[in-house]
């Protein structure tokens, strides 16, 4: 039932608002709102009862193990959640002047360091909002370095084809065209096809690493030369950065500019959606031009640089200085991690990922690369079961879910025919992988067996699989009162 | 190794599977030459009880002071439910609802948010949130410009009263796709967009405009003649409002004769703490019409295959997992947790409970204002009616008033000089429902003392 | 899945212990502990998936309507917890001087203020942890008030059958006998019965009201009066006091002692089984014998009043200041309720289980008396039910649970066969008590339609009835390893 | 009427289905000259903005000190996930789980909570918790006696080394039952339990003896001794232990020859806040042969209708609820909130967790006594061993120091003078893994200050 659906007229949460009614009897009438809005008119309990109950319907990582690849559903701790939200931290305003300000601001300058330093890059800017933000800044440093040569006959962003949607979307919004470039079927890409698309017109290339079929590019010191040849830049997409964390580095295989996700490597919640952080670092060449706001420290106190101090910056990317909490969180985790535990991310991410691998090859599952490393994830392809069983990657996965799993990351990227990308992360417990490994196995003998109840799938959660159809047809996208 | 529950047996039981000898071994397609650096610039790691101990020294460093500044944050109450139940771990934890039937609880809650939002602007649409309310304009600028088919120009009228945070966001993210975004004057009296100004683009081909609710000087404008300008000349209209106010004024949907095309903002009013600036969201609202135009998320409720209601991802055709290159935005990760805080704060105070809050604050805001401005020298700039938001004229400099005030703990509002230094020593005062009669008697003291 | 059975040998949550193990080298070896106890090993994401899943498990008043007679389950604001857990108050040692305990003594001796005046007793102490410790030292008064008179022949206390089971085990924790006396058709206790206990050896009698049953007792001043004739004293069990909260006070009714569970009234959590906190409030006679710590204040400064202070006290009944977080969550409520707020908790919780107990007479459920006004709970007998289709209390209980809804008390008070206590409590809609209402119907019919069906249930809970008497029997209470 | 969903059209449909015309109309049994008081001592309602902002004033009124007590509350570190999950509603807002079915969640947790304290006692059988600790010392005497059938006298040895509130709650608790409390001394130089002065009680009937690990004093007690002693002489023994040492320490079930009969004490130092004192939580374990004296509730494990496993509380007929006045206790409530958060802590921690936290209190104590005693006139009091706490002698009045040192921010201990006057002046400090450098150091700075 919808929190609408069990308003009643004149009902409210008496404690959460002003006892009195204000007269705004300064106002001119005709700016005023004739007729309330039709929203929920219901009692505190029933909200914290609506939502708590709604909540259960979810999986999470808390409930779950949730291996979906490219999403580094690894553990949040909730110290960094508890921590931000102490007094003087959850109520500090964006405005508040630097002498009310340098704890957060030490806490942001602190996170800009270990970022730069376990990415190899000369500087690091906070402020984007998710990995799409980071990357959209990204792009725009790179036009903005090209414009600043006047260079501006360089149009193109290069990227793989297995590239992550936000990629080529990133570019378009910095006014560049996408040239895509295949991989190869050990899961490098085609650098033959690279060297032909690059040329004067080459801003730069996109490049995951390991990539988004989760191996890594070995050859990634040979298309850094030839992208600086042809002079273009080497962009980072940090998505799958927790595999490499302290073992390699971006600045180092030649990147000149990344986009990290904190709300993959560094832990901070996905919360069903968001919010993310996307730091920018970059090489030397782009350092005026990261986006403000940035923090300064002198040795004595903190502040924020912005416009005025950095001209050539892309400029702002938000109202203040980005998801400043989350930026926190991220900060508590690497704190937490420290140097030490940087690297062991990246190692037992990629041992859990590669003894999956192994062992549900052993029990059947077609690897995609069969012939590579796994790094902290890797692609098991259904397409023998979808052809001969009649049972698709998707019926894996809503099965998957019957058995208490969420699914991994399904048909992404498109390349691998009925793909499943498994990403389990590193605090995931062997026993969390063996179940499901064993989970996988039953739905195999399912999908032999009894294959009507493996493509009816899910069984026990709240709904059966949706007409999506209907949804995109009949749009019913708000609430519209009792009579609908 | 905080977070890696391996033992050293297990750890010696996965390689042997794997059939390789130590963890380094899986490293081995890496070329060597890339893994010689040191970490050393990272401090060693911390136990929770430590980092605890750091961050409570630090919170107490920024904490304890009386705060009037508003100027696009704003320090409303949030129900202590609000966050106890939006970060419990289904909640907090939880993906992107792809896969929808293990997602309904954070399905169904943002069509709930869906629906609070469009009843909030009187808008048929509304996605699932964007980054934050500057962001939201400028995805809502390329909006306009994509639905806006028959203007060529890619011209949007955006008023000097716009936050000038928002103007620079918004510029960032659009400018390089060929917009221009074009600035139309207030009036230096009332504080209002000037509607005179406008007569110079009356034979111009102007792709969209921006009207604020309040502006930035927390100024009501003439939101229903803009918009009529606006509508007669076929040009799209952006608003851009605080949805917390919207509770008591006319409402995006309502302006004009047949409403704003778009209406987006800064959702942080709706239960999101302060917090430094950050995370909020920016929420985006629009006419059916256009809704294929919308970026990032927006849900849908369908039925099941046993015909029972369920919620879904739904319009995914316009977004970068599927249209990559062609997709309305690159938006992916928004700020769902915001919006599960924001679900239900609203739920909680509903449209009564805004109202009263918004309420609140102007009264409060009325108090203050008048006690300030007892104060010698101490004025308002502008002649017309605002919201809970004043720009007060000082007789000695922003920044020094600003400086001195905060050593004695009152933080007397935002600097206005810095973004409008045509308007001399100006200082944007702000008040919300907790504003208290204390707080209020110390700013004036000590106000009082600074400029005696 | 017990904790037990996920650990390894070895794993830990590796951030919330110091990196380093003492030696401890300056302890005698004998007093040392040999081989560490045998308790989970296990990672801190396994900790918080393990008891997330686990509290699913769970009904609750914020995920279920839970109408437990006697108990009051109503809303618990979660303002109360989060404002307890402010730095300040969470980390206060209770040993802390005056200097650093003006805040929450504050609190405390303003909360000792409230209760005083909603129960009009003469003073109160905060000190009982729950409802029985409430018990134990109002009783425990009575006694030390006929010692202070050298009136020691008086070790009889009077308690109704329908008493809650505390109430004669406290009273022989004092080392009192207990007389019981019969409880009317009406539901009014019978008072010639009393007058034939009522003696030299009577030390006083433990009542409430309105009584377990869930009506008034009407001549509770003709009671006081017989007690105090013959020299005793009367004890009144705040359990049920949400009925008349500002309506009608115990003191007033000529009661001695009272405790109160704030736990019930005043909206603290029950939390699985408490902490509660069970104050108690006096008459003049009792005020010297108040148990310590109470809170005094001069007008200027807050401060601890002991046995120093209070010589004739009956002496503290705690290591420090009782349940001290669960007194602030009550003050914290009870700010919110104000005077006002106060009188209403019994108005609307009257309302409410009067239009329950109509509504479902009106269906045709049997009152247990049909002839008396219900107070903030009631009672409905299935005794019918039983003989004629022979599903009990129990078997509908169980049903209820599948509708989502959490059973009354069932077989409490013993007196009425086949009882249902049901106390909706004041926050809950009138959409929550016509679904229970619905509910019942429903269940009506199963049993008259598939009455093995009402008998088997639950069926959609984890667990289905559970073997009480192999519990027993095979007493299995502590996991004793893999083998077991 | 916060928390009241009542509008004032279903009132009137309520009122209507009872046949009652107003809501007084229902009160109608109650004698009218009862209803005539006033409330007016009892101040308006606040919003919960209101109330927070008092709360939070209040809270800073007694923040931000450096804290050296003990004496049976401790500062441990709480990973942050504890509470987070503990008050999670559906443990939160739970009732004692009498509807076993609906109830798994916390059945499950207590008997997981049971299986870890008998670990930790290694003792057979443990309750789901009592009060407190000095509460359950009292229960634990009362239960002593019910078992110890062969003695009569119901006379119960408790050395003067017993936290003195534990002495006083278990007097007020025992006192009306026959029950005599009887003291046994300390040795002067070492601070333990004076053997020799045991053997006054050789040819007593003697029905229990308290014997405490550490004691009061810090000071580590000869357990097998004093436990020997009694088994000699079908004494019953009661150990009073702090839970989180027993990590480190000898446990109950195996002092002397057979372990202590009773292991009780304060559950605190496993995961619960100081919060002024309370809510903690008792706990009590024993061997399986007493189980049925046991007061306070039992979990089992049995199974379902379908052979499925399940939890169910169990031996009932011990308890109130079913026995009454012959019931083992009258506790009905007990502590469940607490001790699902001890319970999800001990999980967190594990053996290797609590032995480290332990050890950890023990090591940083041990560097604050060393550096206090280099004060002059500052020494340790008693020679024997101590854990985690010891008495200091100092040169001027215990009291004098704490209010001085309290004026600085140091809360420097507990003043042990006054439950001991016969050791002068002294004050019993404490030490957690908690405890910084800069603690230290600003404590032995204000105390040198004061002392020179
Ligand atoms: C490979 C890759 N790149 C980029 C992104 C975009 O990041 P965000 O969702 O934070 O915008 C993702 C997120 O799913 C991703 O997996
Ligand atoms: C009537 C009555 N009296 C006393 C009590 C005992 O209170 P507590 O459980 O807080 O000890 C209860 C609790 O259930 C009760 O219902």
């Amino acid at each position: 039932m919808l929190i609408f659906e069990q308003s009643s007229s004149g009902r409210r949460a008496l404690a959460q608002s002003p006892a009195k009614k204000a007269a705004l009897d300064d106002l001119p009438a005709d700016v005023l709102r004739k007729d309330p809005p039709a929203m929920p008119e219901v009692s505190e309990l029933q909200v914290v009862r609506h939502y708590t109950r709604l909540s259960q319907k979810n999986f999470s990582i808390d409930t779950n193990f949730y291996p979906l690849g490219s999403c580094t559903m690894k553990y949040n701790p909730r110290a960094c959640n508890s921590l931000v939200m102490l007094p003087g931290l959850v109520d500090r305003h964006p405005h508040a002047p630097d002498s009310h300000s340098q704890g957060f601001l030490s806490c942001m300058f602190e996170l800009q360091e270990i970022l730069k330093h376990v990415t190899g890059m000369k500087q690091v800017s906070l402020s984007p909002m998710a990995g799409a933000q980071g990357e959209f800044a990204g792009v725009a440093m790179i036009r903005a370095y090209h414009d600043a040569k006047g260079d501006n006959e360089r149009r193109e962003i290069i990227v793989p084809d297995a590239a992550h949607g936000t990629n080529p979307a990133s570019a378009v919004m910095c006014g560049f065209k996408i040239r895509e470039i295949p991989t190869k079927n050990d899961g490098d890409i085609d650098i033959e096809a690279l060297k032909e698309v690059l040329g004067p017109q080459t801003a730069g290339i996109m490049l995951t690493n390991p990539s988004t079929v989760g191996v890594f590019e070995r050859r990634i010191q040979e298309i850094a030369r030839l992208v600086h040849e042809a002079g273009g830049l080497l962009y980072y997409d940090g998505a799958n950065l927790n595999a490499i964390l302290g073992k390699v580095r971006p600045g180092d295989m030649g990147f000149d500019v990344i986009h990290m996700n904190l709300h993959k490597t560094f832990s901070t919640p996905h919360g069903g959606g968001g919010p993310g952080a996307g730091p920018v670092g970059v090489s030397e060449r782009l350092v005026p031009f990261l986006p403000v706001p940035m923090v300064d420290f002198d040795g004595d106190k903190y502040r924020f640089l912005t416009k005025q101090e950095r001209p050539e910056t892309i400029g702002r990317l938000s109202a203040f200085a980005g998801n400043a909490s989350i930026l926190l969180r991220a900060y508590i985790y690497a704190r937490m991690l420290g140097r030490e535990g940087m690297t062991r991310v990246a190692e037992y991410s990629t041992l859990n990922a590669n003894y999956m691998l192994k062992k549900m090859q052993l029990a059947g599952f077609q690897p995609a690369y069969p012939e590579r490393r796994a790094t902290h994830e890797f692609i098991i392809t259904l397409k023998k079961q979808a052809k001969e069983l009649g049972i698709n990657a998707m019926d894996f996965a809503k099965r998957l879910l019957d058995y208490g799993v969420h699914a991994p990351t399904t048909y992404f990227p498109l390349l691998v025919p009925e793909c499943f990308l498994i990403e389990p992360t590193e605090t995931e417990s062997i026993d969390a992988l063996d179940y499901f490994i064993e989970s996988m196995i039953k739905i195999q003998e399912e999908a032999e067996t009894q294959s009507d109840m493996v493509k009816g799938a899910p069984h026990t959660l709240p709904v059966r699989r949706l007409d999506d159809v209907k949804a995109a047809r009949e749009l019913d996208i708000a609430w519209k009162g009792c009579d609908n | 190794m905080p977070f890696i529950p391996h033992t050293e047996q297990e750890v010696q039981q996965m390689l042997a599977t794997i059939g390789v000898d130590s963890i380094d071994d899986l490293f081995d397609e890496i070329p060597a030459e890339l893994t010689q650096f040191s970490l050393e610039g990272i401090p060693e790691g911390l136990t929770e009880m430590e980092v605890s101990g750091l961050m409570h020294q630090r919170a107490r460093q920024d904490a304890g002071a009386h705060c009037f500044i508003g100027a696009g944050a704003y320090d409303h109450h949030i129900p202590a439910a609000v966050w106890e139940v939006a970060t419990r771990g289904e909640f907090y934890s939880a993906y992107t609802p792809y896969q929808a039937e293990a997602s309904q609880g954070t399905l169904q809650l943002l069509y709930e948010f869906q629906s609070m939002m469009t009843a909030l602007m009187d808008m048929d649409a509304s996605n699932a949130s964007l980054y934050d309310g500057a962001s939201a304009l400028g995805e809502a600028m390329l909006m306009a410009v994509r639905s806006n088919r028959k203007s060529k120009s890619g011209k949007i009228l955006v008023p000097t009263s716009l936050n000038p945070a928002y103007r620079d966001a918004a510029y960032s993210i659009v400018k390089n796709q060929g917009i221009e975004m074009v600035g139309i004057a207030v009036d230096a009296q009332t504080g209002k967009t000037d509607l005179s100004a406008l007569d110079a683009y009356d034979n111009e081909d102007i792709t969209a405009m921006v009207i604020c609710q309040p502006n930035f000087f927390g100024v009501l404008e003439d939101v229903d003649a803009l918009t009529a300008w606006a509508e007669q000349r076929n040009i799209m209209t952006v608003a851009v409002v605080n949805p917390l106010i919207m509770s008591v004024l006319k409402p995006p949907g309502q302006w004009g004769s047949n409403g704003a095309d778009i209406a987006c903002g800064e959702g942080q009013p709706l239960g999101i703490p302060l917090s430094s600036g950050g995370p909020y969201f920016g929420f985006m609202c629009c006419r059916e019409k256009i809704v294929r135009q919308m970026p990032g998320r927006i849900i849908g409720r369908t039925l099941d295959l046993d015909g029972k209601p369920g919620f879904t991802l739904t319009l995914q055709a316009r977004e970068q997992h599927i249209r990559r290159s062609k997709a309305t935005s690159n938006i992916c990760t928004n700020q769902g947790l915001m919006v599960t805080a924001a679900t239900i704060h609203m739920a909680m105070l509903g449209a009564e409970g805004l109202a009263r809050t918004a309420g609140a604050s102007h009264q409060n805001h009325r108090k203050l204002v008048s006690r300030l401005t007892e104060i010698n020298g101490v004025e308002a700039v502008f002649s017309s009616p605002v919201f809970h938001e004043t720009v007060l004229r000082l007789p000695i400099a922003t920044d020094q008033v600003l400086t001195r005030l905060a050593d004695d703990d009152v933080l007397a509002g935002y600097n206005l000089s810095k973004d409008y230094p045509e308007l001399g020593n100006v200082l944007l005062v702000c008040s919300t429902e907790k504003q208290t009669d204390q707080g209020v008697d110390i700013f004036v003291e000590k106000l009082k003392n600074l400029l005696s």
